[in-house]
């Protein structure tokens, strides 16, 4: 920022105590609002332009001063000018935009992962750790976040205004957005994309603590199990490690270390694995067939919840051997989930 | 005629004398008599005058339900209305402002009596189906008020899906049959238009002499032709996959809510400039006959229009920016946005300067123009702020959306609406309006407007989320702000509904020029005859030439001395 | 400014000088016989098209003869290729929009697996 | 005055005052051509009506294409093959109807119209066959959709079709979801002009297109023409998916 910064921080204090400005409690805040400035200047810009010539044009030319116009066909090179120089603001927007865009949109790779699930009408937060809260989230400061996010039922968009962050939560995607909070406090959460009758209770509170106190917060909260503890019981009890237990002769390919490595699929086609994919495997298996297996994974769509998905991905993420998974194996019944005709989902 | 004034007056209105002046007996009023020679008429200016009133109608019945809105806003708590209530107040508010009155409101009433006139036609193209466009249009709002009065539908206006097609119990196949309906009647008006300019222009009308009404209303027309049947076909879906439980907008059948975004807002992008396109030309109408000036380059500002209707389909993702489309398309989209935006600063730009070394008078429809100009600019820079990618991410979804998109519609459709309407009042009906009254009426709305959505900019920023029934209390008094405005807002169109309607009775006659304008309408008597011109006009001068209009009224003077 | 028009220019009323008009054109019916025909043929090709493994090129080919067909109907059966410009356009300004449409949100569907960025 | 007097002199352009030249227009040239051009732009929202489907179907068919290439393989190419074959012909008999009313014959234009006729009711009818048989088999798109012909073809006696598993089995509905849609979007077309098509011969036979009056004949013609067309995309890209083997 090369205005100064004691300035800045002057005029977006003075501004938000007056409650006409939110707080800049993230790192892309100030980026953000930097942005801001720079547009609402050439609003203003634009606007007085305009209001000086219609109002300047007005007092000069009006009829009791100026009783007879002249008549003047237009001028090539105003045009020009009129087109070029907005045409090159609107362009520097455009790139200033894109690149604050592509911030906002790319988590950094040493991100903490917490995953939201969105359902009418709550927020359900998941946290590695197996720390479940609803219409709340906490975090800790200084390190960044990345949200994995995912709606059960209809659109609803995820929007932190004081951290100027925002994401639409669509059904059968994940989508992601990050974020640094910079500043201990409970902040605003709200769903912004009308999703039904109580869309405006969509609502909650972000927690922003220090790491040491989110660390004891996350002792106190967790359920005991973390989310790929869950996954593991999930794993073991829709009978996934009849097939994909890591032995040779194994129907399903094997998972452990499966996570951020590339797959070459049966269409010949080659994908990165991540959560999107793992997630839409285990729904779609017979669009996601490694190459070498056969297609005979039933669909589990409909029959898992997406918080149950949430901790089968995490699972397989941590996966990195099949020892317990072949130990289980031997305990579970293994024919549990056989394939069936999802019903129609409709409330 | 009345002598030409002696010394230099504020005004250019020029009526005939109050007490010899007549209406003409033989007008296309007084053509027929009874409700059977209005309802079969295939008279474009009845029409018009059929679509007049029935927009008014459901533009009072859609801001009925603003009003209410705002009502509810007015303390953070709901308290006034339910939540399913509240949320079909704004999806009627939408819905009716929409497809019932922005889309048709200039050219299927003002357009729509000029259009032929300004071409030197008899009528449009094809009168029955501009009939018939007024009655789909009846349709399309029985439906809607029916949609209404059976319970009401709560999916906003944009019918998201799978919301609207899985998750919502009311009368969702009703309302998109409306706007299935209403979207025929906006095409067959669109299509009239286009073959009226193409096919009827008088002899002597090139292209290039057409008044920039008809140029605005011809880039319109392409994009209502166009783009409203892919919103018809996208309705359907939405209603079949509604009956029939199939999911080609839901995920879990294998569908994708995206694709439902991509074929909505294919239309509905292009239907903001469908909206804002044809108040353009009204301005450009009103501006250059208030300053006795040709627009500064009318061709830069023909040629906008034109470019805005072409680049009006390429930027339809700009709504979808944080709904998952890819990062590459949001690029590209963001880039074509920003070049849509251009063609706008070159109107606002040519208007301003049209005013240069003009002679300016100040009647009511050019303060409209002024506050189109003002509140058109706003609006229209607020939306790069939305067109610029990363800045979208923290604003769309919030107030400030809201107060952008009404920056735009309502300050700067409704301003040139009215503008319009005060403009060629005396042409429909023969009598002028108060004008002191409706000054008063044009400064009211101005500032209604700007309080009521001015702070709604701010509480955006704050983060304040549409369409939200409840909201923290920190928001209130900006709320009560906007509120307060939206009174003084309600006052301002109530008053030109009562001064018009009382013109019509006690208004001074208007004689058939009384700005002294130059358009072919002006030529001819107010209100016209049924055949608009005894015998076709033979086009010999350009548009806005006022050289022209001067040598007619001299040498008329001397015929009459 | 005012331009003087004589009066045989002037009055112009079906545009005739204008080139949005066309001269009148009757097909004929062994024209349209042989358009019959030639629509027959193809559809005949593109059953027995679709029969041939032909890996990628089946959905083109598939794709090409009803385009082609599309063509001669437009022209000859619709009297295209004897009507104005204005007319060609028209025709042309339709199936544009259509590829706008199409184009532009499969920019979106195709990129979306290039990845986050 | 300033506008000078444009007089009507239709003899001089060679047109025949027709009756139904209708008063706002110049001359029945003008009124001729605008007309077309009015069916044209009506035509245009026509492409962009079914192009909304067209892209759907796009999207999906590569999606799911196992899907679309199993369930397609349920169309009967002679049935589908048959209805081209017949629309073309109707096609052209009604261009030969075009043809008839330019050279003002009328008992030649009454027969092609009624043949046009009765060459679209017949692929009404061969479509409600069609559409009968999907009845029967459950390939409704809807609550009753069944999926086990798709999963387990040999349990059918489908011999030659590789089963899906069950996943893109269900995708199957969305195939036959579109083909509903965009078969039942044209059949639509096809059932309104069919009406319009009897209140034109009603008109022909009355000698109204025989006097030189060849419009609303030609406007028809344009509309069943592009009704044909979009037939013409139909046919391969809903019957033709994947008609060779699969391995």
């Amino acid at each position: 920022m090369h205005i100064s910064p004691v300035l800045w921080q002057f005029l977006i204090k003075w501004l938000h105590a007056s409650a006409l400005f939110p707080a800049e409690a993230s790192t892309i805040a100030p980026w953000m609002d930097a942005l801001y400035f720079f547009l609402l200047l050439l609003t203003v810009i634009g606007l007085v332009l305009v209001g000086s010539l219609i109002f300047g044009f007005s007092l000069c030319y009006r009829r009791s001063r100026n009783p007879v116009a002249t008549q003047v066909e237009g001028s090539t090179l105003m045009e020009a000018t009129w087109t070029i120089i907005p045409l090159a603001l609107f362009l520097v927007c455009f790139v200033w935009g894109a690149l604050l865009y592509f911030r906002i949109y790319n988590p950094p790779a040493n991100s903490m992962n917490i995953y939201i699930v969105g359902k009418q009408w709550m927020w359900k937060a998941e946290h590695p750790g197996g720390q479940h809260e609803i219409n709340s989230l906490h975090v800790p400061i200084g390190r960044p976040i990345q949200l994995t996010m995912i709606s059960q039922d209809v659109f609803h968009s995820f929007s932190i205004p004081d951290f100027r962050v925002k994401r639409e939560v669509i059904p059968g995607r994940y989508t992601t957005v990050w974020f640094n909070a910079t500043d201990v406090g409970t902040y605003h959460l709200y769903c912004t994309q009308y999703c039904g009758t109580q869309h405006s209770g969509m609502i909650g509170e972000v927690t922003a603590m220090t790491p040491a106190d989110y660390e004891k917060w996350a002792q106190q909260s967790t359920s005991g199990m973390s989310l790929a503890q869950n996954g593991e019981r999930l794993f073991a009890s829709m009978g996934c490690n009849a097939c994909h237990n890591g032995a040779a002769t194994a129907r399903g390919p094997n998972l452990a270390g499966v996570y951020g490595s590339k797959l070459t699929l049966t269409n010949g086609s080659e994908v990165l694995v991540n959560e999107a994919y793992l997630r839409d495997a285990i729904l779609n298996p017979s669009q996601h067939v490694t190459a070498g297996f056969a297609p005979i994974m039933p669909t589990y769509q409909g029959q898992i919840s997406e918080d149950g998905l949430i901790d089968l991905v995490e699972y397989i993420k941590t996966l990195q051997t099949n020892y317990r998974v072949q130990q289980t194996q031997v305990t579970s019944q293994s024919n549990q989930a056989a394939p069936t005709t999802p019903e129609m989902v409709k409330p | 005629m009345s002598t030409a004034p002696n010394a230099i007056s504020n005004t250019i209105v020029l009526l005939p004398d109050q007490a010899t002046a007549t209406i003409p007996k033989k007008n296309y009023i007084t053509a027929e008599h009874g409700l059977l020679s209005w309802l079969l008429t295939g008279d474009h200016k009845r029409i018009a005058m059929l679509y007049l009133i029935s927009i008014t109608f459901f533009f009072f019945i859609g801001g009925a339900f603003a009003g209410m809105i705002r009502l509810e806003l007015l303390t953070p708590q709901p308290d006034l209305v339910s939540s399913d209530t509240y949320n079909k107040f704004f999806t009627m508010h939408g819905i009716i402002m929409v497809f019932l009155f922005l889309v048709p409101s200039v050219p299927a009433t003002i357009g729509n009596f000029l259009m032929p006139i300004m071409l030197g036609a008899r009528d449009l193209a094809f009168p029955k189906i501009n009939l018939l466009s007024w009655y789909l249009y009846l349709v399309g709002g029985v439906l809607t008020l029916a949609a209404l009065v059976l319970g009401g539908v709560d999916t906003g206006w944009t019918f998201t899906t799978p919301l609207s097609t899985h998750y919502l119990n009311t009368h969702v196949i009703t309302a998109a049959m409306a706007i299935f309906v209403a979207g025929f009647s906006s095409i067959f008006t669109g299509l009239n238009f286009i073959v009226t300019i193409h096919r009827m222009r008088a002899p002597g009308m090139t292209w290039f002499r057409m008044p920039l009404f008809v140029w605005s209303h011809y880039a319109a027309s392409i994009l209502m032709v166009l783009g409203t049947p892919v919103l018809a076909i996208t309705l359907v879906l939405v209603a079949l996959e509604r009956a029939f439980g199939i999911g080609v907008f839901d995920p879990t059948k294998g569908g994708d809510p995206l694709l439902f975004q991509h074929l909505f807002w294919f239309y509905s992008h292009p239907a903001v400039y469908i909206m804002i396109l044809p108040g353009m030309g009204v301005i450009s109408e009103v501006i250059s006959t208030f300053s006795r000036k040709r627009v500064f380059g009318y061709t830069a500002v023909a040629f906008s229009s034109v470019a805005i209707a072409l680049f009006g389909f390429f930027v339809w993702a700009h709504h979808m920016f944080i709904m998952g489309v890819s990062n590459y398309s949001a690029l590209v989209f963001s880039l074509l946005t920003m070049l849509v935006a251009v063609p706008s600063a070159i109107k606002i730009f040519n208007w301003a300067f049209t005013l240069h070394k003009g002679s300016i008078t100040f009647e009511t429809p050019m303060l409209y123009a002024f506050g189109f100009m003002g509140l058109f600019t706003i609006g229209g820079l607020t939306g790069v702020f939305l067109g610029s990618l990363g800045m979208d991410i923290h604003l769309t979804e919030t107030y400030f959306i809201v107060a952008h998109f009404h920056f735009v519609m309502v300050g700067g459709m409704l301003m040139a609406f009215l503008a319009g309407v005060h403009f060629w009042w005396p042409k429909m009906t023969g009598r002028m309006y108060p004008e002191s009254l409706s000054k008063l009426a044009a400064v009211t709305t101005f500032i209604g407007f700007n309080l009521t959505f001015l702070p709604q900019f701010i509480l955006g920023y704050l983060g304040m989320p549409r369409r939200y029934h409840a909201y923290p209390p920190e928001f209130q008094v900006l709320n009560v702000l906007s509120t307060a405005g939206a009174t003084v807002l309600g006052i301002g169109y109530m008053l030109p509904l009562l001064y018009l309607g009382w013109s019509l009775k006690y208004g001074e006659i208007a004689g058939n020029n009384p700005w002294q304008a130059t358009g072919l309408e002006w030529q001819i008597q107010s209100p016209p005859l049924t055949e608009n011109f005894t015998e076709i006009p033979i086009v010999d001068y350009e548009a806005y030439d006022y050289e022209w209009l001067e040598k007619k009224q001299k040498e008329q003077v001397t015929t009459v001395g | 400014m005012a331009h003087q028009i004589s009066h045989d220019q002037a009055h112009d009323p079906p545009n005739v000088t204008n080139p949005e008009h066309a001269e009148h054109h009757i097909v004929t019916p062994v024209q349209y016989s042989m358009v019959f025909g030639t629509l027959l043929l193809f559809t005949g090709i593109t059953v027995w098209a679709a029969y041939v493994d032909l890996k990628v090129l089946n959905p083109i080919i598939a794709l090409a003869i009803a385009s082609f067909k599309a063509v001669v109907v437009i022209l000859f059966f619709m009297h295209v290729k004897y009507q104005s410009r204005l007319v060609k356009l028209t025709v042309a300004c339709g199936f544009f929009t259509f590829l706008v449409l199409i184009m532009m949100t499969l920019c979106d569907y195709i990129s979306r697996s290039w990845g986050l960025w | 005055m300033p506008h000078e007097t444009a007089v009507h002199e239709h003899e001089e352009h060679g047109h025949v005052f027709v009756p139904q030249h209708r008063h706002h227009f110049e001359t029945e040239e003008q009124q001729r051509e605008a007309g077309s051009f009015g069916m044209w732009l009506f035509l245009l929202t026509e492409i962009m009506f079914f192009g909304g489907l067209f892209f759907a179907y796009l999207l999906f068919r590569n999606w799911y294409y196992p899907a679309f290439a199993v369930a397609s393989n349920q169309l009967s190419v002679p049935l589908g093959g048959a209805n081209t074959a017949i629309l073309i012909t109707s096609g052209f008999f009604m261009a030969l109807g075009v043809w008839a009313a330019e050279v003002r014959k009328r008992n030649i234009l009454v027969i092609t119209l009624i043949l046009t006729t009765l060459f679209g009711v017949a692929f009404l009818g061969i479509k409600y066959v069609e559409y009968h048989e999907k009845w029967e088999k459950h390939h409704i798109p809807g609550a009753h959709f069944d999926v086990s012909e798709f999963v387990n073809p040999a349990a059918h006696g489908i011999t030659d079709e590789q089963p899906l598993s069950p996943d893109m089995a269900q995708h199957t509905q969305i195939f036959f979801f579109l083909y509903f849609a965009m078969t039942g979007m044209h059949a639509l077309h096809m059932i309104i002009g069919v009406g319009l098509l009897f209140w034109l011969t009603w008109r022909a036979y009355r000698g109204e297109f025989s006097s030189g009056y060849v419009a609303p004949i030609e406007n028809f013609g344009l509309y069943w023409h592009f009704v044909d067309i979009v037939w013409l995309f139909l046919f391969p890209l809903l019957y033709l998916i994947n008609r060779h083997p699969l391995h």
